[in-house]
């Protein structure tokens, strides 16, 4: 039996020591009349050699097209080792380290982890991972109306530019205890949050402003003005990041005089892979004042009983499996394997790599989207300093035009017409280092024929 | 298991040290002056730096200071610790699934959304449910993703009243947590000396503010919750709904299903039942599950079949939906290992995992009790695990459930869950899986018994476990108090 | 630098400590006149992520036709977790176990792999692996010469129905000691051994016959009754098989009587991948009367100065590193992760996986040439019991036909003009476990398709 | 590492357990029926059933016992244990690539075939050769077919009695192996004391019946063979060829070339200079150099690019060719490996390999012979590797080389290579490699000193070493006396 490793004579003399008739006697308790008796609708087994031939027909439907998408999952280079570290049995397939002094490895590892991971956010400490990017932008809102004690609004700023998705699971999360979203419009010129706008709230009792940086639309917005601001109000600043951007661009933990208050981020472009959208990894970081309203695991180093130095998970009380119904999140289960993998990638690249891989990020898209500007039919949207990301508009409809591209076997960039229809027809785009200069030739060749052929 | 501690990846660091291999090729560094100066960073952050040798080492090593599915018996109740396939994991990192981007449109993924969309039936299938969504990351956002739906429903009929989540008192934790990340007010109720849920609180419990009851059947008592039928009959009779914990389905796979026992709602942890790893704490995946009336409330995105072809619905199709709980799809990569090892199981295996996994709990519990431990519910069958109680030994020896699962350790076995649930003092929860054999539990009920001895003639043999690890007993207090967090240059330790 | 760990202060201070000025001071005992100032002709250094997209695309080129080859390297399935794990750092970057007490991992692998050879090969006796299965062939028939005390002929018979790879592999390493290898015919009938050509060697002084098992045809010999005419002329038998038939076919130690004296085989069908040829693994087996003629390492079970068990290599007496000039063979380096490979797949299919495996690759290939054999252009060219290859004869050059099927994406089987001239147009077609009848449909609807269409 | 011991995979073994995923679906059995019963096998063989667990546990175990570079400093001289990068691994394992058939039409492998045309240009750039075939399968599968060519350019001369094959003393076991295994004769030669070759005996024992010379440069003595200009113009003059053996490739890569040294054949170990991994005993690959009076002898096959195209040579293009080394053409999937290692060393990356593996030898030489260490060639530099005798501390304190090594395994390193080169008593054979850090090579120091002050002043700790790892010391002797080279059901061990 696949995966079951009893024999005949086991199950004998299993069932002969539990003193049952049959395995079947061993449901007994089960009231009879919600026994089922199989599983029709499931298909019959395949053997691993057959699974295997199926899902390599299925991954070959898929394709490889050559990919411009970005909008909060990005494709880098992910060195060899990582995975095949992440992937030894070791780390893969251990549960959470509950058992301190059996788990040593995936403990020490979480430690690095927060140490690399509060510096790059220029911030005090972290969790041991949370979902995704978006989760951990509404477990952010959520933290802050705990560690807040003196906003009772339960009121939070967010900005369109912050990636729309992440507004929705942040409404669909903390909605649901009545935290309220105003959303704070942007400037047509520079894609950035309008101060003005924001202005209106001065005086309101808010408990925090959400920054995303770069935002969705890959333009940098004026951090430090926007934190001193927050803070003048007496708000909390909720900084939600990418990762890779932090190589060169100021951590939160800088921003304007006293820095954001509590730092977020996807954690994919560190190492994991693209894979339709997960599992990737939620990260979070905050100053050590706030360490007790942070959800998630933490890990805290000790010493044992012979004095020495060794890993454990700490602060538990915050915890559901301790607090219960009282905890700061009801989060168990986290992205453990690939904050393992992330861990394993910011050490191989290291910060002068980092820094290589933002600067080719962002030299490629300057290069895409000054090239991209030459064409006649686009234009691009804002003006402004950008990371890896920008908007550019086109003087037709962006679905069809994506889809001409998509025949060609290239994927242009992410429509943005659902989200802001105000822009007209625009897409976002993006090119990391991944991206040749060849790669950007087939780009702009194609689109600009799509245009001049339509 | 490796006994040799190894030093922070941050002592091997060297300043200019690097992988340059990992490099991308070229200079760009011009391209940084675009940045106003007021945006850029100052001081680069503290990464290591060291040789790509000298990270693969440092990393390989750390692994080895673990257990892990692939090296040790992994009793730890609740949790189903079963063998995860490797292929699963081959297979779901083929070259193509991984490097396809999350918003790359559905035409170029019907291969991916043709296995979500089977595995979306699967599990209605094994669960009686209707309708199901892939998107919940783990089993407490599935119980946010049910508690949610639940809220909607009621809000939808105008019932607005309706916030109180009714949860027995072996309730898991996230389980309460949920209730009131969710906006509910918590109620707990306990349960009978049988383990079964105390019906005249329940019965006291449910009215017009109850929004539904948490159960998870078989319950974290390890036995069949068997008045479920009376339990489903009160709740609905009060305008309730019912939310199914899936994490113990492992045990009734193929042999009942919640929706056959009136749950309205369920999550599926596929890292439990469906063998996805645990990863040293994760990812998971807690699909959610629903009867008719609650699917138009399904988180998005789910996948439908159109003809020949595959499409993700958004909120556009689903209007009532209580919305997206992830930026995406939700832990894709998990969904296609559990979708990989349910089509290797196939009807019949997928029945069989009910089967042995129940089989592997009773005879563990017969030979434990045999050997003089006692059990929490010694007249019940043991579903999937069961629980025995060091309550005796506590007194007579002064030894805790805390001393015999770290010695455990040392005799190569990870302990089951201690303190778990928490109204069984000095508890152990035992889950073996259907996936260890006959002599795996033989060797660990050897090991029981041996500690049982050691306890007897020399208790302080236990409280000094682990002895063989890489580190002894670690300092709990120690860490909460003095909090270090993070690596600092100078070692600030003992 | 890409693997150098040296930082500048690192090369200033180890240069300091030895007292030398520069690096290049350290060749300074170099003739001037020899060293050269770089390696023009090198290509530049590429990231690990540029080597990442040109190897890619370079297997892209290569294709995954559905291929019905075999004559000696065969695709069968093999279990993820053979990889898995023989990938796992300890056993891919380890070296020879010379330093037993760091290296019980390979060395009870090896033992538990020489558990499993000898039975599967009914001999008392395994090395630790050879380059693969032709140099085992090589090597066997030197280990003939010398441990068959009472020949001096130094002539073994070596039949056509052996792989003529094989026999180029035998003649290129044994013939430099003046081995020589007389080729005996083939039965136009039945594709195997003629037995009046063997006759005629009767009474001659012959060191070793050769029987390969199934035979370079997929046809089965006679192998009992050759045996034992072998030993009756006072010959050795060396045995080369294919290691998947023996789950259901006699093992070479029962062959005959007495059973082959040596056996040897190629073992990349148990779980290494195709690979265009390489590395795979030789295997060899014998009696344990001739242990100390047998090349390559070998591991025993001993004991520690505490009397745990413990393994070792042993034996060392007959290698090179010991024995120099008189050493059986100049084996060092063997193919010992390929080995490693094996043992994990032996041991996951097992006996009973092993049988059904090779049950597969019978009744495919009996259902591939019993239809193909309903072609029109298409004969069968041998009778009699067959493993999972047959030849067969069309009535057009091969060449040409497999081309066309190759453009359809099959290939359809090797041509057999080079070897075998006087069969004719011959193909020799292989189907393993692998083949859906699906395949096998294609493959015969493309056949006919072609020899209609010319 | 792991430190308990593992059972035999044997004992696990049930009958009629088995992992059943991994066998093809349906039943073919009725097949067999068309075998005649005399073929067939009787009684299966003895292959351990056990389910997937099982295995995966047990071999994981297994491994955990190993030394291995991903774990350990590895200085074993000789033997070139640097960093096997994981991208060689994971680009050379591409579905593709593992997929090929070794005789699909050149037309389904131009890409595979690309890499190993370029793989033969770039090997005879550093080497300083005209032609190259990737056939041999390992250094000493290189040599055979280096000495083949030699014998069979003798040969196509008329040049008959050329049978002796001339080797100093230190050199590999190897070189007179397959000397002998090639049907020549083996000449040795001595080293002076400055472990250059002796030239006056050279002069003695070339003569018509030499067939060649094998050195390798440089020696395993550790150091740069400085007279191979008058060795080569000796033996050339007196028409014998010269033979190079690769294994030391990488103290000199970029440095100076085997070819420009007059060396007429060349074996190189890609598996030492070119970092595939060593696999716990293999895979090699043995790739042989030749100039241009040798290349109508190289094994088949050789890639040949015509136009754009690529395609195998074979003995039809080759009549003159040594022949057929393997089956194929030889261990493509080592070759894949050092392909991808080359590319991304590059030619600047390829020149400092050769420096800083000098580098670190000598730093290592240094501090060694000042903490109180006794170099066998003191006035010498190292190459990339260099030797310690132990002999004056054989006769004082009564401790060998052996002791050392395996003490050092204690300190968790591997051990230096011992008792090779013969010549040197109580000899350790140092290789440090240029992948290893600063740090580690002075970590290694620091185990060497301790292990001196050990020898001074508890020698019986060294020689009851190792303590610490999954065995103590083990009995080789009682291996060779007591044949147990299978598993047997009954515990015949102590
Ligand atoms: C009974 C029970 N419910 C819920 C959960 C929460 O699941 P997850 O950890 O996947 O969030 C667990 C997991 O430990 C559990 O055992
Ligand atoms: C100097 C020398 N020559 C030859 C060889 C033989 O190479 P291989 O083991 O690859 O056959 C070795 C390997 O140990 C060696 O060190």
């Amino acid at each position: 039996m696949a995966f079951i490793p009893h024999t005949a004579a086991d199950v004998q003399h299993m069932l002969q020591t539990i003193g049952a008739e049959s395995i079947d006697a061993l449901f007994d308790e089960i009231p009879q009349s919600l026994r089922i008796q199989g599983l029709e609708g499931i298909p019959p087994g395949l053997s691993e050699m057959e699974i295997g031939r199926l899902m390599s027909e299925r991954a070959r439907l898929d394709g490889r097209p050559l990919s411009f998408l970005g909008a909060g999952a990005y494709e880098h280079h992910i060195p060899a080792a990582v995975w095949a570290i992440t992937t030894r049995g070791e780390f893969y397939s251990a549960y959470t380290p509950y058992q301190a002094e059996a788990s040593q490895g995936t403990l020490q590892l979480i430690h690095e982890y927060q140490t690399m991971i509060t510096s790059l956010t220029g911030l005090e400490v972290s969790n041991a991972s949370l979902y995704d990017g978006g989760s951990a932008v509404a477990e952010a809102a959520l933290m802050a109306v705990r560690a807040h004690r003196k906003s009772r609004s339960l009121r939070l700023l967010i900005p369109s530019t912050v990636n729309p998705s992440y507004r929705r699971v942040v409404q669909s999360t903390a909605g649901n205890q009545g935290v309220q979203f105003d959303t704070v419009p942007y400037l047509r010129e520079s894609g950035c949050i309008d101060p003005a706008a924001l202005e209106a709230y001065s005086g309101q009792d808010i408990t925090a402003l959400v920054i995303q940086q770069p935002n969705f639309f890959g333009q940098l917005e004026d951090v430090d003005r926007l934190t001193d601001w927050a803070h003048a109000q007496g708000m909390l600043v909720i900084a939600v990041v990418n990762p890779t951007s932090l190589a060169v661009l100021k951590p939160p933990g800088e921003w304007g005089t006293r820095g954001a208050d509590i730092c977020v981020g996807e954690g994919q472009p560190l190492g994991v892979p693209l894979s339709s959208g997960g599992p990737y990894f939620g990260f979070m970081t905050t100053r050590m004042e706030y360490v007790r309203s942070m959800p998630g695991r933490i890990v805290g180093r000790t010493v044992d009983l012979e004095g020495r130095p060794g890993y454990t998970l700490t602060l538990q009380a915050r915890e559901q499996h301790i607090r219960r119904g009282k905890a700061t999140s009801n989060i168990c289960t986290n992205q453990g394997l690939l904050m393992t993998a992330a861990t394993i990638y910011m050490t191989l690249v290291g910060p002068a790599g980092l820094a290589r891989v933002a600067e080719s990020c962002m030299a490629r898209t300057a290069e895409l989207v000054s090239t991209l500007g030459q064409i006649k039919g686009v234009r691009v949207a804002f003006a402004g300093s950008r990371f890896h990301e920008a908007v550019v508009l086109l003087d037709r409809p962006a679905a069809a035009v994506l889809r001409q591209l998509e025949a060609q076997g290239i994927l242009g960039g992410v429509d943005l017409a659902a989200d802001y229809p105000e822009l007209g027809p625009a897409v976002l785009v993006c090119a990391t280092e991944t991206k040749t200069a060849g790669d950007l030739d087939r780009y702009v060749g194609a689109l600009r024929h799509a245009l001049e052929a339509a | 298991m490796n006994q040799i501690l190894e030093k922070s990846i941050f002592e091997y660091s060297q300043p200019g040290r690097g992988a340059l291999a990992q490099h991308p090729p070229g200079d760009d560094a011009a391209v940084l002056e675009t940045l106003p100066s007021a945006l850029r960073r100052r001081t680069p952050p503290r990464l290591p730096e060291v040789s790509e040798l000298d990270a693969v080492r440092h990393f390989t090593r750390l692994s080895q200071l673990n257990f892990s599915i692939d090296t040790n018996f992994y009793p730890l109740g609740s949790c189903t610790m079963k063998y995860n396939p490797k292929a699963c994991n081959q297979y779901a990192m083929l070259p193509e699934f991984l490097a396809r981007h999350p918003l790359a449109p559905d035409t170029q993924g019907q291969g991916f959304l043709s296995c979500m969309f089977e595995l979306q039936e699967m599990l209605k299938e094994v669960t009686g449910m209707k309708a199901v969504s892939l998107n919940p990351m783990a089993g407490a956002h599935g119980e946010f993703a049910g508690v949610a739906m639940i809220r909607a429903y009621h809000r939808a009929r105008g019932d607005l009243a309706r916030n109180e989540i009714i949860v027995p008192e072996a309730a898991h934790g996230t389980n309460p947590a949920t209730a009131t990340m969710c906006g509910c007010v918590v109620k707990e109720i306990p349960v009978d000396a049988q383990g079964d849920v105390d019906l005249d609180a329940l019965a006291k419990a449910v009215g017009p503010n109850t929004a539904g009851i948490m159960l998870t059947n078989p319950s974290t008592l390890g036995v069949f919750e068997r008045k479920i039928e009376a339990v489903a009959k009160l709740v609905h009779g009060a305008g309730g709904l019912l939310y199914y914990d899936g994490a113990n389905l492992n045990a009734i796979l193929g042999k009942v299903r919640p929706g056959d026992m009136g749950f309205d709602v369920i999550h599926m942890n596929l890292h439990k039942t469906f063998s996805t790893p645990h990863g040293g704490g994760g990812p998971g995946a807690g699909a959610v599950g629903v009867s008719a009336r609650l699917e138009p409330f399904l988180p998005v995105p789910v996948v439908a079949r159109e003809g020949s072809a595959y499409r993700w619905l958004s909120e556009a199709d689903r209007p009532q939906s209580i919305g997206r709980l992830s930026a995406f799809m939700g832990n894709a990569g998990v969904l296609l290992r559990a979708y990989v090892y349910m089509r290797m199981l196939g009807r019949e295996g997928m029945s069989r995992v009910g089967e042995f996994a129940t089989l592997n709990a009773n005879y563990l519990m017969a030979r434990l009790r045999e050997a003089g431990f006692d059990l929490a519910y010694p007249t019940r069958r043991a579903s999937h695990e069961f629980i025995i109680t060091l309550k005796r030994q506590a007194r007579e020896l002064n030894v805790t459930a805390m001393d015999v699962a770290k010695r455990l350790l040392d005799y190569g076995f990870h302990a089951p869950t201690t303190y778990f649930p928490l109204l069984v003092p000095e508890c152990l929860l035992i889950e073996p899986t259907e996936t260890e054999s006959r002599e795996t539990l033989d060797a660990f009920i050897e090991a029981m018994v041996a500690i049982l001895g050691e306890a007897q003639t020399d208790a302080a043999r236990l409280k000094g476990a682990p002895y063989t690890l890489p580190v002894r007993r670690l300092d709990d207090v120690r860490a909460a108090k003095q909090l270090e967090l993070t690596w600092k240059p100078v070692n600030s330790a003992a």
